[in-house]
């Protein structure tokens, strides 16, 4: 059996692995459009707190022993605590101003932190080893899914689902909507939005540093991990619009297998073809595939 | 030129960024030690290093060179890491006369259709990486290969380099994948490998992209299965790696840290320094800088000149190579290896991962005059 | 203008133009300059219509390639090649364009951000690039065929006429009738519209001659630096170019200008010094422009001068 | 009266940025009373009422909200003092559904409406329960904008304009739910453009002017009092 | 009157996901009316106006305009044909000065705003004009100021003012007195009334002082249908109005302004 005109197993096989892939743009877009959500700020830095998220890890493995599974704790914890700083410290600064502050204020951050990793640890990359429990692969009879991969794809989605409930519906979460549009209304209603504030950069930030840790066993750790990602992010957002919770996860999945197939049929694109993807997609609906017409 | 004041020798390379621990600050630092081991003097006269870091912009390098040549009378001009940079700084050295020791370019363009008569191409280029690990695993039985190749320039020109040499040694190129610069995921690339049954996973890629998708073919099963050779891998890759996943994988390069006693040393050194063992460029860094001051010593001034012509007729022996000399296209001529990394099981000290497989004649290894569009040959 | 500020307009010209004889590197002047211009045509856009755009290094650097190629590949003359080069960025940013301008604010930086990037990947795989070795070896031969433009005192004259033909050029743009509408636009766009305005238009003739302006920076800094390569077009570009006029002074006239100098001249600098601290350091002075110096410096000056103007008074 | 008071507010200052606008207001509201602040366009009304609930920038002088100062609380923490706070400009959220926009404020007391109740006075809130909060018409959003901190339970209340740009018929039931929630022991404070819906309703008038409040009077001096609003106000 | 017709709507839907929010109205306009738009809260005032500037697509209905069927036309379009809009307060140019605002209008019919290669001065010659409706709405003081600085009412006033720069035949005005006071209310009903001489206007408002004072004829809509239609005198006694729009208890169409 074939479809599109590939053996009906490969095209089976690449979808899992889109998916994968997929995970991590869905987790990674989710904390920039929670960030953008509450603070009007395009976090320029999400990929360097994913990058962090992985350091973290690598080196709590490394210097103090602590395995991933609380690696898969700590480490998200401790990028969350380094963003509520960044927010207290920084970001506080640049509300009410234009938001294209923010962002460059981000991007100076995301020099920052991936200079001082570089020099740190240099650019070569670290190894992560797969946790035992996970080690291994199940022969899923169409391919051989190696059991971390399988567990990305379980665990981002758990965590995406769980984020998505918590905001669309939950009183915090409608503090979260409200605030987003008219934060000091929100805190007049007595809703105490500058700690709900660094709290979300926090939660934002550690939803990053999250899927730095799942990914560190995956692929390099290295501090230019999150530079590169973090534009195909951003176009995955644009594509997704930031109107929705969900229209990012299911925009950030649903890209990932996209990017997965391209792979297959002309790989010299697969590359661009999330660009390419947001080319078109502006062109027919400006506000995204999920966002709301302004 | 005047032959008064310090003899200033100019290193520019990539010493923060993507290759900066090929290279790098232990690179300068290499430099370094060999002007002191040197003495500090040459012709009585004081020498000094001039560092800079190009960030991998080409205009950088540029710029940097052309400003020390021409406010700081450079003596010579080092070359660090990647291509771009180092073609840039050939064009400046070849306009303004100076000489140049290109050391870590992978691009074989500097003494090819590039070539110019003041470039010295020094440690290793793709063309000879394609023929050493090609042709010697195609004797070794690999007749059937697969390339996973990094979807630009150099990528293109070591998948095509190695695919001759297979063809010319009577192997079959299967197929080939093309994956982007820095992927971040090779996982489909590779199940699209997997299904090809070659005997051979070639990969035509460097850096973070190899680290990434050997990783992945270890977790995939595909080390299993085919053979992997990695067309242009240093040391650090391998250590990033690790040898666990790295095991069995075929290497070509100029040179390893445990290939003999001299490098031995020269390693230990290094090592009690930067707690890493050295790439085969670092090796390179030092040596360059050591014969260019032979060199100077010999002919008795700075010269541009009669220095370059010096350094074109000389033979070079030392740890890093053994009577090498240079080619009139710039092609420093010396034995290349190929190299198979250990078990684990098999590796005892720190950064023990190779063993030797194959040593490679520099006549063998790199571009013959006949395939060269160097004028500098056919003269 | 103020006599102070025309004094200083002046004693730079002066400078500028006496600054190969009196030992000035020309070669590093010349960059500078194309920088500079760079930064003005960024500028244009951001400052002046208020579209901050983070993928114009694709212009730049795509601009660089085509004259690139076309001088040494098709052996055309350097005016000709230039010419290719702008014609060749503004096509991109009319395409660029008419994508991004469907959103505004931070999604306009982003979606510019994303269509950089694919222009970054298209320039490392195309055939005629030279991929991540860059495009060697261009010589500046023959202007108009008769002029050889070896020489670096001849180029930098050139450079720095275009240079100076340019500035004027977004002077005049800025206030001109088409000027005052991008000014509404960036004040108040809906009202811009209810007006009768059709402001994508508008957007969209700010962002070609941006992007032209752009790619004529480009395409000089071939002449000037004898190759393109990949950091031309790489994002990091972007983001140097935006800090140039952040630094400077976005929306004012010679901020970019000053902030082109200071970052060119600090990469310069610290290319021997620091080595790997370099983006560490250009990360720092981005958080402190924004935070603490958003006016920038040219921008701070004048508001400083304002302030003591309105005490004066 | 010092003990049962439920605001009194002395030589507050209050300023947007570099403005100064508000130059030493002076005013108190007993518990129970409605109070009517008047004055032009731009006298500093909003302004004040933003100020006691700390939305405006910097403040000095002093806020006391059940006996409790409230100067330098955060705004939060002024709303939990039990101040419902109903804004000039609305203030209703677009990525909230008309029913969320009404739930959205957290109780500050016990003894809110409920939110049969409330549907009861204004059954076009029901009819667009699910609408996103935005897409309600002008009216509907004022309605939705005095509706939702009734539900808090606060017992001073703050209401900026919520007559404008509702239907007549609407504005009469306005004034009976005023009458309503004063019967009811609340504190309103009165913000008003429409000189005819808050004459009737106020126990004690101020005006306002330049930011400062320069006349007051009660309920019943308010025909002696004519003149000098056509004054200052034109009515 | 048998005056000429310059605009009519016929059946005229908008519906939101089921909720119909304009129903099939059929309205005409005079040319040279003052002509005012009424009723309850969520009536679909608001909807229609934007249905007439095409800032909402129809889902059902003809809008035809002079004769012209603009149903179809782009927001901008139908400006230039004449229709203008005039925004709430926020719709000036905050950093530019009075004169400048005008000029922004003027500038539209110039011709000239993609040249970006002519100077600002030949944008001068319109500066006569711009003064000469500064003048008619009292403003010719306040020329150079910033427009930040301005008050509230004065902001109506400049915004009026460009909004004639454009030349409108047919002018949309949304409750144009809302938040105002006493005052300003009357100073814009005058101004309203002034710049109606030579125009036709529609306007929304809640103020019935206002529209008695100036409205020649009134539709009244209730739940997105028209329920009246006439002079004031004739709707104002309609029951249906009255128990709609004024309140049962309010037996004079007085408002309660
Ligand atoms: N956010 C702000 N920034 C700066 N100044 C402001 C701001 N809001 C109001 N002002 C100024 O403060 C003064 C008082 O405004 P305020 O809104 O309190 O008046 P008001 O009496 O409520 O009048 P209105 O009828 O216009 O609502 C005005 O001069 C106004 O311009
Ligand atoms: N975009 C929309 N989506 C859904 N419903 C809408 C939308 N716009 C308006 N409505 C609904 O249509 C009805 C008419 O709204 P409209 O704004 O036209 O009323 P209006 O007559 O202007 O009222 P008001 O006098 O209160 O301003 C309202 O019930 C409103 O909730
Ligand atoms: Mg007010
Ligand atoms: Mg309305």
């Amino acid at each position: 059996m074939e479809i599109f005109g590939i053996p009906h197993q490969a095209f089976l096989g690449q979808l899992m692995l889109g998916l994968v892939n997929g995970a991590f743009y869905a987790m990674l877009s989710l904390g920039l459009a929670v960030i953008f959500g509450l603070l009007d700020i395009v976090n320029f830095a999400h990929g360097a707190l994913y990058m962090v998220g992985a350091f973290a890890a690598w080196i709590m493995l490394d210097s103090w022993g602590v395995n991933y599974w609380w690696a898969l704790l700590l480490a998200p914890l401790l990028v969350g605590v380094l963003g509520v700083i960044v927010e207290r410290l920084f970001l506080k600064r640049l509300y009410g101003l234009d938001p294209l502050y923010g962002l460059l204020l981000t991007f100076g951050l995301s020099l920052i932190l991936e200079g001082v990793f570089r020099r740190q640890y240099g650019v070569s990359g670290q190894s992560y080893a797969v946790p035992e429990l996970l080690e291994g692969a199940t022969n899923l009879g169409f391919m051989i899914l190696p059991n971390y991969r399988a567990w990305v794809i379980f665990a981002s989605i758990a965590i995406c689902l769980v984020t998505w409930y918590v905001i669309e519906r939950t009183r915090l979460g409608a503090y979260l909507r409200a605030g987003t549009e008219n934060a000091k209304l929100v805190q007049a209603f007595g809703v105490n939005v500058p700690l709900m504030v660094s709290l979300t950069y926090g939660a934002g930030a550690a939803l990053a540093g999250l899927a730095g840790v799942l990914a560190a066993p995956v692929i390099q750790v290295t501090p230019l991990m999150g530079s590169n990602l973090i534009i195909v992010v951003f176009a995955v957002v644009v594509i997704g619009g930031m109107g929705s919770i969900l229209g990012s996860v299911i925009t950030g999945l649903g890209l990932g297998v996209v990017e997965g197939f391209t792979r297959v049929f002309y790989p010299e694109a697969s590359n661009i073809v999330v660009f390419v993807i947001m080319a078109i997609v502006l062109m027919l609906r400006p506000a995204g595939l999920f966002g709301k017409e302004a | 030129q005047n032959n008064a004041g310090p003899v200033r020798i100019g290193f520019i390379t990539d010493m923060s960024s993507l290759y900066a621990d090929i290279d790098g600050p232990a690179g300068a630092e290499m430099v370094k030690w060999a002007v002191q081991d040197f003495g500090g003097k040459v012709l009585n006269r004081p020498i000094e290093v001039l560092t800079a870091d190009h960030q991998n912009k080409a205009d950088v390098a540029a710029s940097k060179a052309r400003e020390w040549i021409d406010s700081q009378n450079l003596a010579m001009l080092i070359g660090g890491t990647s291509s771009g940079t180092n073609l840039a700084m050939a064009g400046v050295t070849k306009e303004k006369k100076r000489p140049f020791i290109s050391i870590g370019a992978g691009s074989a363009r500097l003494t090819n259709e590039d070539c110019s008569p003041y470039t010295i191409h020094y440690a290793y280029d793709t063309v000879a990486l394609a023929k050493v690990g090609g042709s010697a695993l195609v004797k070794a039985g690999a007749k059937k290969w697969y390339f996973l190749t990094a979807d630009y320039a150099f990528g293109h020109s070591l998948e095509a380099d190695a695919t001759n040499v297979v063809k010319a040694n009577g192997g079959t190129v299967v197929g080939s994948v093309k994956h982007p610069l820095n992927a971040s995921d090779f996982s489909s690339f590779l199940l699209q490998a997997q299904g090809s049954k070659a005997d051979i996973l070639a990969m035509a890629n460097a850096g973070g992209d190899f680290v990434n998708a050997m990783k992945a073919a270890k977790e995939f099963g595909i080390t299993k299965q085919m053979k992997v050779a990695g067309l242009l891998v240093f040391i650090n890759d391998v250590h990033s790696v690790g040898v666990k996943n790295a095991e069995g994988l075929q290497v070509a390069d100029s040179w390893y840290w445990n290939q003999d006693d001299e490098s031995r040393k020269f390693a230990k050194r290094f090592f009690d320094k930067f707690k890493r063992m050295p790439s085969s460029l670092q090796a390179a860094d030092y040596s360059a800088t050591m014969n260019y001051l032979k060199a100077v010593q010999k002919v008795g001034t700075t010269d541009a000149d009669k220095v370059n012509g010096e350094l074109r007729s000389m033979k070079y022996n030392d740890f890093y190579h053994k009577n090498a000399t240079v080619r009139a296209d710039g092609r420093m001529m010396h034995d290349m290896y190929l190299f198979q990394v250990k078990a684990a099981k098999d590796s005892n000290t720190p950064w023990d991962y190779y063993k030797l497989v194959a040593k490679v004649p520099g006549d063998q290894a790199f571009t013959t005059p006949a395939e060269s569009k160097c004028t500098l040959l056919k003269k | 203008m103020g006599k102070a500020v025309r004094l200083t307009y002046l004693a730079l010209l002066v400078l500028a133009l006496v600054a190969p004889m009196i030992g000035l590197y020309p070669v590093f002047v010349m960059k500078l300059l194309c920088f500079a211009l760079f930064a003005c045509a960024f500028n244009l856009l951001l400052g002046f219509t208020g579209l901050l755009s983070f993928g114009h290094a694709a212009f730049f650097g795509f601009a660089a390639y085509v004259t690139g190629w076309f001088v040494k590949a098709q052996g055309w003359t350097p005016e000709l090649g230039v010419l290719a080069g702008v014609v060749a960025a503004g096509l991109l940013g009319l395409v660029f364009g008419l994508v991004a301008i469907r959103r505004q604010g931070i999604y306009f930086a982003m979606i510019t951000l994303a269509l950089s990037q694919m222009v970054f990947f298209l320039c490392l795989q195309a055939p005629f690039t030279g991929g991540e070795d860059g495009l060697q070896g261009v010589f500046r031969g023959k202007l108009f065929g008769l002029f050889p433009l070896v020489d670096d005192t001849v180029m930098y004259y050139i450079v720095l006429a275009v240079f100076l033909a340019c500035f004027l050029g977004i002077l005049r743009i800025v206030t001109s009738p088409f000027g005052q509408v991008l000014k509404m636009i960036r004040e108040n766009e809906p009202r811009a519209i209810s007006l009768g305005y059709q402001v994508d238009r508008y957007k969209l003739l700010a962002f070609v001659l941006s992007s032209s302006l752009a790619g004529l920076a480009g395409s000089m800094k071939t002449l000037v630096m004898k190759f393109a390569t990949l950091s031309d077009v790489h994002w990091s570009m972007s983001g140097e170019v935006i800090l140039m006029s952040l630094l400077g002074g976005v929306g004012t006239f010679f901020g970019p200008v000053l902030g082109a100098g200071i970052v060119i001249g600090l990469q310069d600098t610290l290319a021997d010094k620091v080595g790997e601290w370099v983006t560490v350091i250009i990360g720092v002075i981005f958080v402190l422009c924004v935070l603490a110096f958003r006016k920038g410096i040219v921008g701070e000056l004048l508001a400083w001068r304002e302030r003591r103007r309105a005490r004066k008074s | 009266m010092a003990t049962n008071e439920t605001l009194r507010i002395e030589n507050l200052n209050a300023w947007y940025g570099e403005s100064h606008v508000l130059h030493g207001v002076n005013m108190h509201v007993g518990e129970g009373e409605v109070v009517a602040l008047l004055g032009r366009n731009g006298a500093g009304r909003t302004t004040t009422m933003r100020a006691i609930v700390g939305l405006t920038g910097k403040r000095t002088g002093s806020i006391r909200i059940a006996g409790k100062e409230a100067i330098s609380l955060a705004a939060h923490k002024v709303a939990r003092l039990g101040v419902g706070y109903c804004p000039e400009e609305r203030g209703i959220f677009a990525s909230l559904s008309a029913e969320e926009n009404l739930m959205l404020p957290p109780s500050v007391a016990a003894g809110g409406m409920g939110i049969d109740e409330i549907y009861g006075m204004f059954p076009n809130l029901k009819e667009r329960a699910s609408s996103p909060g935005t897409r309600l018409s002008g009216g509907e959003q004022q309605m939705l904008a005095v509706a939702r901190i009734l539900r808090t339970g606060a017992r001073l209340l703050l209401l900026d304009e919520i007559s404008e740009g509702l239907a007549p018929v609407i504005v009469q039931k306005l004034a009976e739910m005023i009458r309503t929630l004063k019967a009811k022991g609340y504190t309103i404070v009165l913000v008003e453009q429409n000189f005819r819906f808050a004459a009737p309703l106020a126990d004690r008038f101020y005006v306002m002017e330049h930011g400062k409040i320069v006349r007051e009077f009660a309920q019943h001096q308010l025909q002696d009092n004519m003149s000098m609003l056509q004054e200052y106000l034109g009515v | 009157m048998s005056a000429e017709i310059i605009l009519e709507t016929r059946g005229l839907t908008k519906e939101f996901k089921g909720f119909v929010a304009v129903n099939n109205v059929d309205l005409t306009v005079r040319r040279g009316d003052i002509h005012a738009l009424i009723g309850p809260n969520g009536a679909g005032k608001t909807t229609f106006f934007n249905l007439l500037t095409k800032f909402l697509p129809p889902t059902r209905g003809t809008i035809t305009y002079q004769g012209q069927d603009i149903t179809n036309e782009k927001p901008a379009q139908t400006a230039r044909r004449g229709i203008v809009r005039s925004f709430q307060i926020s719709a000036v140019f905050p950093h530019m000065t009075v004169l400048e605002n005008v000029r922004a209008a003027l500038q539209r019919n110039l011709g000239t705003s993609f040249h970006f290669w002519k100077p600002e001065k030949s944008l001068f010659h319109l500066h006569d004009r711009a003064m000469q409706l500064l003048r008619d709405v009292d403003l010719q003081d306040f020329a150079q100021e910033l427009t930040v600085n301005l008050p509230y009412g004065r902001k109506r006033a400049l915004e009026l003012a460009t909004t004639m720069a454009l030349e409108p035949d047919l002018m949309l005005l949304d409750e144009p007195t809302q938040g105002m006071g006493h005052e300003d209310v009357h100073r814009v009903t005058e101004l309203i009334k002034k710049v109606s001489a030579g125009r036709t206007i529609l306007m929304v408002e809640h103020n019935m002082n206002v529209v008695s004072s100036i409205a020649d004829r009134i539709t009244v809509l209730q739940r997105g249908a028209v329920i009246a239609d006439g002079p004031y005198s004739e709707v104002s006694k309609n029951p249906q109005v009255i128990e709609a729009y004024m309140g049962a208890t309010d037996a004079e169409l007085q408002g309660a302004h």
